[in-house]
């Protein structure tokens, strides 16, 4: 421990002036207007007449060292040492000359980084950690984005939608991803229960707060065991009681698998934001590629693309046509598990004799 | 050079033409036995469909209480590379901007004790180093901290705030998103690194309603740019767009969700007293149309994931702040939020959720806010509500 | 005549346009003393500004277990004449149709036995007589029975049906709402008279989705008339909508929900399959359009008022029905869902409220529905669902 | 007793076929279209080419025997015996050739009948007991109703609107006018918690079902007295206690009066039914006239009619241009009790940052 440095302590980051490129600190606060030049690449014109143009590049965001030092060296020899990362977790990289665009990109894929994202299309997937790191994941998230993206590169890369289509992945309910109001989402879930090892739960749980972790009150104590027992036909399998408590396990190799929700947004544009809604309760979870929940992607993906209006986003279309033509549409069956029992469930019924019919 | 161990599930997935993480693993795994041990448990993972991870323990750095989350996995014994494998939550600089020089000296850090693995960045927005050994977590802080580094929040502490480009590189930022975000951060240094709220809070700032850092739908308190006063327009390119072939009828006037756009064919008017600032048309037309000069931000308050009661959007408790430094209006009302926090709410309750239980008037009336129509989308429904000793005829 | 009272505050209200209830009180106080001391105890609730009626006792005729709403006065010795003062609930017939004969024949009844005023009709769609003592209850009974006559329902039991007019003199009744009251009606006497529910039942029945009986807002169960296949339009008569002076294009197609219409001048033309039957076009241009002819209902259930958890609106829980006698298919479901209520039902717990208490999947399952999505605005936000033992995968 | 008839039971309403006119019955479900031709009358016209005439009256709906007789023998002479009430308590006449409708107009006028109603204007105002007859009433419904009518009767009698305006009073929040859907509603409520009387409790009420009723859980056993107690902070006065257990009343001269909901409507045409919502949370009990409700409503209507486009009910106008909207038009303050704590609160928060300022 000797050689180390002198730690310091909340000191927080750095300022990010020390890492703007020079033109964009510059025109910080003074920029125009934008356009989009081609799917990955636009330019900013400030009010001073100066340009940056950006290049973005997907990444799968679990990045290698190596992988990092090259997109620097990259930054180094194109961008005067200067990069950033998009709120979706893109690379994008800065020139000040029109000029220095195509010697860029066609470095870039060369080495084979996949340019674009920018616009109406598909840009990164939001996900999480999955099998790759975390103990609650019902699904892989990383796994299941590469399968999705593979599929559909070419809306990253080329191909326009009618608007943004921002996918999400969350490997448990506990939805990192922020998956809920997404425009196609996909959710690790359970179908079965957690099972209960008292032994441990004596030893490493605190039960009241493991009974209050339960959304639906499922959980009781067991004080003859001084552990806790559920009540089956109440639980929903969200797994909450094991984020607690640790001695009750509930992935199960068999009936974990992914749920698909769709139509949520974030951004107030047009309509407000909205929430996702369930559109395909449960696919297997058949790694490596989740072929099932590739092909619902797509049909829900092609349905938009047949149906939508330009500049409407998934909810968007689903709230002009309704959910019952959505259902027909993009032929996924209706079940029980769609009628929502939750907190708000009675929000959500029909309450009007004008539906239309499928 | 040879792998470690066969990884013929893991294989197909560096198939394909979005970047391979299977690729990324590899790489790392050439030169960090963690990495290579990580290949072989995600691809028993991927056979055995479900996880290896087991629930992590109290590991981090001392004086903190968060920006580590501890990880074992729970079968050591096959690989042993992992039997620890935390992650290192580093705070990220306003807007995610980097220098070439100074992410490889995170990188060098990184190849020195970790996995070589990482997310830039985590959701939350973190740069997140993935996969150490609990002893090397000290040593880790003494390098990242020397060189102007510092770790980010986890646990039931104020998490690392986030925005969007904002000023840097958009022309719609209405408050300085960048600003703001890395003077919260420095401001609450404490509530991130020792955790001693109910539980985890989360700020998001973005420059306008775009909301490009999706703060409304995951932020305790989502800081949204806006403006008072008409949108800029711009007559000329407001014509240019239509001869470049954009129908602004159906586009941009039949768009607007409050129907107070016109267009005769020449010139554009908005009824801004109608205006929702929305940001479509302005999106549709940037050069033609700019926000008001009048800049400043709405406030929102309580998104969240759904568990417990369902998932939570952030909703209006401010229609309208001057964001400037040095803040202190902002800081006040924080200071009063978490205070009421503080005293109300359980053990792992987030802000929104409290609200939700104790009323929202509730929370008006003990932090001080003056009830506004901005704050609901409707009045309530029922005719059930209550009064106050004050409000009492006697006679 | 000299009044019994002088009512200051009452007379004001015999000024104004409006048709006065108090004159119909003098008028009846001319010849009853219920009415004369109705007059002065009303006149005091305007003064003091409180009601002057105490809880009703349980009152009623032989074999009945309602059909009477008992009523005290708080101060009977002020206004004997309202010391009692119940209200017997006779089931009108449906459509509120009469002729002048049969009406005049219950107010021959009632001048003898009662307090000559009446409310034609109550909330619910009975004739209401207000106004009687315990003693009366029988003869008016047997008076009103001999002549053809039944009383309503009150208490946890079946309440009065009530429908819209309908195909007697509507153009747009896609069932006969009329007829099917009717059969409700008498089809169950016995679950109307003689209370045996967790509580109240309301049936409403509307010839469309226009909901001319408000069935949606306050029936436990609505059927609500409506048709397959495509609107009938007569061009000639579209035509003429424009040149009497009708905005086609602002007035049917601009406000057409589903955007399913369009207008060239020449033609109408409806994307049927699109269409969600809300009736504005057809009301806009009633020559030009007519519904189809596939007729039958949707069946809705659940509306109330707002106590105890907030009111309800129908929801739908089965999308088309044939209304037709003997009804068999109707029956059988209203049958399966009292049996639900009746084995889960709490006291006071309308049907509405268990759905909502133990859930809709649940009510579909044990009724024996199929879920569509047609019975669902939106499906479910949170992926927090059940799963039966036959949906679990073993291995 | 001995001169009475014989009672029957369970024998029913008559058969609504013996009532119908002739012209009627004879093109029972033959209707091909209708007209309107004045605010008080509209003629139906059968496939068979038959025409029926419809002439509509206000009621006040509390009618003496003299006054349904005198209905009654209008309609001998001018109707051949028929007539009807319709859902919302106004009286139809029938007549089956056009020079009919002038003589009976005549008089209906003459004898002081209002006629009108017909079309979109204000109708019948649908209505309840109030201090007529109910223990439950926490203000009057048919001065209430008069009050307004007589000031709106011109929106009956002649002058047109957008659309339907629905107005309707409940005397109670039992809400037996079903005011929770309607486009202008007034509702009476209480403003302070049902006072206590512990003998009574003991001796008349039935302790669980008293605690069952509140919506709150304002309510708690008090064992000692054999009676309740109610947790004041947690009461907002509905006085669905004193529903079930007369021992605990509630009204209160002064505290007492009446909330206006608008907005609600039970029609799809257009929109979907949709609940009324609070405009103004109380105004005081002030009969004859309650000055401070007719007030209100008028705001409420005058601002309709000065921004609604033609066809739009009140809460569509409402939904068009927003609530922040609505209290600025009305010029109605807006306050605390607008804000929703009860069963759905949270879907009434504003999730968007996109308002209008006001
Ligand atoms: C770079 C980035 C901000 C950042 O700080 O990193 C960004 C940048 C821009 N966004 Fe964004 N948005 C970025 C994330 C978002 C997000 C957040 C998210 O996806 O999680 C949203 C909300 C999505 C949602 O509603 O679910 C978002 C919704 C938009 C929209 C609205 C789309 C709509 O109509 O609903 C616009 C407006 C437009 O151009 O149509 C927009 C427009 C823009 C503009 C044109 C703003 C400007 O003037 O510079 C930028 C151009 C980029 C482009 O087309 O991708 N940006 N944008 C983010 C890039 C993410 C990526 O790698 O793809
Ligand atoms: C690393 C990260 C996912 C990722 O791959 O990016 C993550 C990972 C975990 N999250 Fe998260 N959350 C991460 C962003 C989020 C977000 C998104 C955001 O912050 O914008 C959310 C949704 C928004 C929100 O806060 O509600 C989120 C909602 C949760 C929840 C649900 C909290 C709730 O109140 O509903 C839990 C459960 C908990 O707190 O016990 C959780 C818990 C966890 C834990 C600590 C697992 C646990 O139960 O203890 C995960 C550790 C995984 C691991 O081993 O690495 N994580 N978590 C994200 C943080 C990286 C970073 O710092 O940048
Ligand atoms: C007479 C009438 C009002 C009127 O002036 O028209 C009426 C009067 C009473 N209603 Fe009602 N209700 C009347 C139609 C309604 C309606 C409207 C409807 O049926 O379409 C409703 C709303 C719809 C619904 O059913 O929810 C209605 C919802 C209530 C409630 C609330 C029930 C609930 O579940 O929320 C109560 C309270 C109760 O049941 O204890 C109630 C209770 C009462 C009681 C019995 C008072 C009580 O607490 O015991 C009232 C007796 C007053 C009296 O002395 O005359 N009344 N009541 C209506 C019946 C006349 C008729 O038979 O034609
Ligand atoms: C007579 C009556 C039915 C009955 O069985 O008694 C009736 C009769 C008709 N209604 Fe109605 N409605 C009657 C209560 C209702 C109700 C129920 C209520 O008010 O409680 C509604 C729902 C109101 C609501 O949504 O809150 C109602 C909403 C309509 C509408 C839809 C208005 C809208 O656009 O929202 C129409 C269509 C139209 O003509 O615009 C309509 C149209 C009609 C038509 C034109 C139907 C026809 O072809 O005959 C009838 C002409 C009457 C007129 O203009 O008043 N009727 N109508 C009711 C007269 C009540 C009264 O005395 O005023
Ligand atoms: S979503 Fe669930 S499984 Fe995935 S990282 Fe978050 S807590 Fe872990
Ligand atoms: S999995 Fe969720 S619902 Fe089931 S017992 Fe655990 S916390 Fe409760
Ligand atoms: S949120 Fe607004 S200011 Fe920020 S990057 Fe997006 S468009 Fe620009
Ligand atoms: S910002 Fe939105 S509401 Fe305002 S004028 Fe533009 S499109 Fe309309
Ligand atoms: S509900 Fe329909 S069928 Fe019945 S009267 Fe109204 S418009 Fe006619
Ligand atoms: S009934 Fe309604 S949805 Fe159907 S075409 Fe007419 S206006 Fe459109
Ligand atoms: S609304 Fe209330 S006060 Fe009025 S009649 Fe109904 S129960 Fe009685
Ligand atoms: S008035 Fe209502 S809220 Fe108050 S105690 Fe009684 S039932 Fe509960």
């Amino acid at each position: 421990m000797s050689e180390l440095p002198q730690r310091q302590t909340d000191i927080g980051p750095p300022h990010y002036e020390k890492f703007l490129h020079p033109v964009i600190k510059k025109n910080y606060g003074k920029w125009k207007y934008h356009e989009i030049l081609t799917p990955g690449s636009m330019v900013h014109v400030s009010e001073t007449g100066d340009k940056i143009y950006t290049i973005r590049v997907a990444s799968p965001r679990l990045l290698s060292t190596n992988t990092i030092r090259e997109m620097a060296d990259i930054a180094t020899k194109h961008c005067g040492g200067y990069l950033r990362f998009t709120t979706r977790n893109n690379v994008e990289f800065f020139v000040d000359e029109e000029g220095k665009i195509a010697p860029l990109i066609k470095e870039l894929q060369d080495k084979g980084y996949m340019v674009g994202g920018i616009g109406p299309r598909i840009s990164n997937v939001v996900h999480t950690q999955g099998w790759i790191h975390c103990h609650s994941a019902a699904t892989d998230a990383s796994g299941l984005v590469k399968a999705i993206m593979d599929d559909l590169s070419e809306y990253f890369t080329t191909k326009e939608l009618a608007n943004r289509v921002r996918i999400a992945v969350a490997c448990c309910v506990n939805m990192c991803g922020a998956v809920h109001c997404s425009d196609i989402a996909l959710v690790g879930v359970h179908k079965t229960p957690p099972r209960i090892d008292d032994e441990n739960v004596k030893n490493f749980c605190e039960v009241p707060s493991t009974i209050a972790s339960c959304p639906t009150s499922a959980i009781s104590p067991d004080p003859s065991k001084k552990s806790v027992k559920i009540k089956l036909e109440k639980c929903m399998y969200c797994g909450n009681c094991y984020s607690v408590c640790p001695a009750m396990p509930i992935s199960d190799p068999d009936n974990d698998g992914v749920a698909i929700v769709v139509g949520g947004k974030v951004a107030n544009l047009r309509s407000a934001p909205t929430f996702s809604k369930l559109a395909v309760p449960w696919l297997p979870n058949n790694p490596p590629r989740w072929p099932e929940v590739t092909d619902a992607v797509k049909k829900i993906l092609n349905a938009y693309i047949a149906g939508a209006k330009k500049h409407e986003r998934v909810g968007e279309w689903i709230g002009r046509i309704g959910w019952e033509k959505f259902f027909q549409e993009t032929a996924l069956p209706f079940t029980i598990q769609h009628v929502d029992d939750f907190t708000f469930a009675r929000e959500t019924f029909r309450t009007t004799a004008a539906f239309k019919w499928t | 050079m040879s792998k470690k161990y066969a990884t013929p599930l893991l294989d197909e997935l560096k198939k394909g033409a979005f970047p391979s993480f299977v690729k990324e693993m590899e790489m790392a795994a050439e030169r960090s036995d963690m990495a290579a041990d990580l290949l072989g448990l995600v691809e028993l993972s991927y056979k055995e469909k479900v996880t290896h991870w087991k629930h992590g323990g109290i590991v981090g750095v001392r004086g903190y209480g968060g920006g580590v989350i501890g990880r074992y996995s729970d079968i050591p014994d096959k690989f042993p590379g992992v039997a620890h494998f935390h992650t290192v939550r580093v705070n990220s600089p306003s807007g995610f901007y980097y220098t070439s020089d100074a992410i490889k000296e995170i990188c060098d850090i990184w190849d020195k004790y970790g996995s070589g693995l990482t997310n830039v960045h985590g959701s939350t927005g973190d740069l997140v180093l993935l996969g150490t050994r609990t002893e090397s977590l000290e040593p880790i802080f003494a390098e990242l901290s020397s060189r102007g580094w510092d770790l980010g929040g986890s646990g039931s502490a104020m998490r690392t705030p986030s925005c969007c480009v904002g000023k840097s590189r958009c022309e719609w930022a209405n408050i300085d998103s960048m600003a703001i975000t890395n003077d919260i951060t420095h401001h609450f240094q404490d509530e991130m690194h020792r955790p001693a709220f109910p539980y985890k809070f989360k700020f998001k700032v973005a420059g306008c309603a775009v909301d490009c850092i999706a703060s409304i739908a995951r932020a305790d308190m989502s800081i949204i740019g806006t403006w008072k006063g008409d949108i800029r327009i711009d007559q000329t390119e407001v014509k240019n767009c239509e001869t470049k072939g954009m129908n602004i009828q159906t586009e941009v006037i039949d768009m607007c969700p409050t129907g107070c756009m016109q267009w005769d064919g020449k010139q554009l008017k908005i009824d801004n007293s109608n205006c929702n600032r929305c940001m479509n048309c302005i999106a549709r037309m940037p050069k033609a149309l700019r926000p008001g000069t009048e800049q400043g931000a709405t406030l929102l308050l309580g998104s969240k994931a759904p568990i417990v009661t369902g998932a939570l959007m952030s909703w209006v408790i401010v229609p309208f702040i001057k964001m400037e430094p040095p803040y202190e209006e902002f800081y006040e009302l924080v200071g009063k939020i978490w205070e009421w926090w503080d005293e109300n709410g359980k053990n792992r309750e987030r802000i929104g959720e409290l609200i939700e239980r104790l009323s929202f008037p509730r929370f008006l009336k003990e932090v001080g806010l003056e009830p506004v129509a901005a704050m609901v989308k409707e009045p309530r429904r029922d005719p059930f509500f209550f009064w106050s000793e004050e409000d009492i005829i006697k006679k």
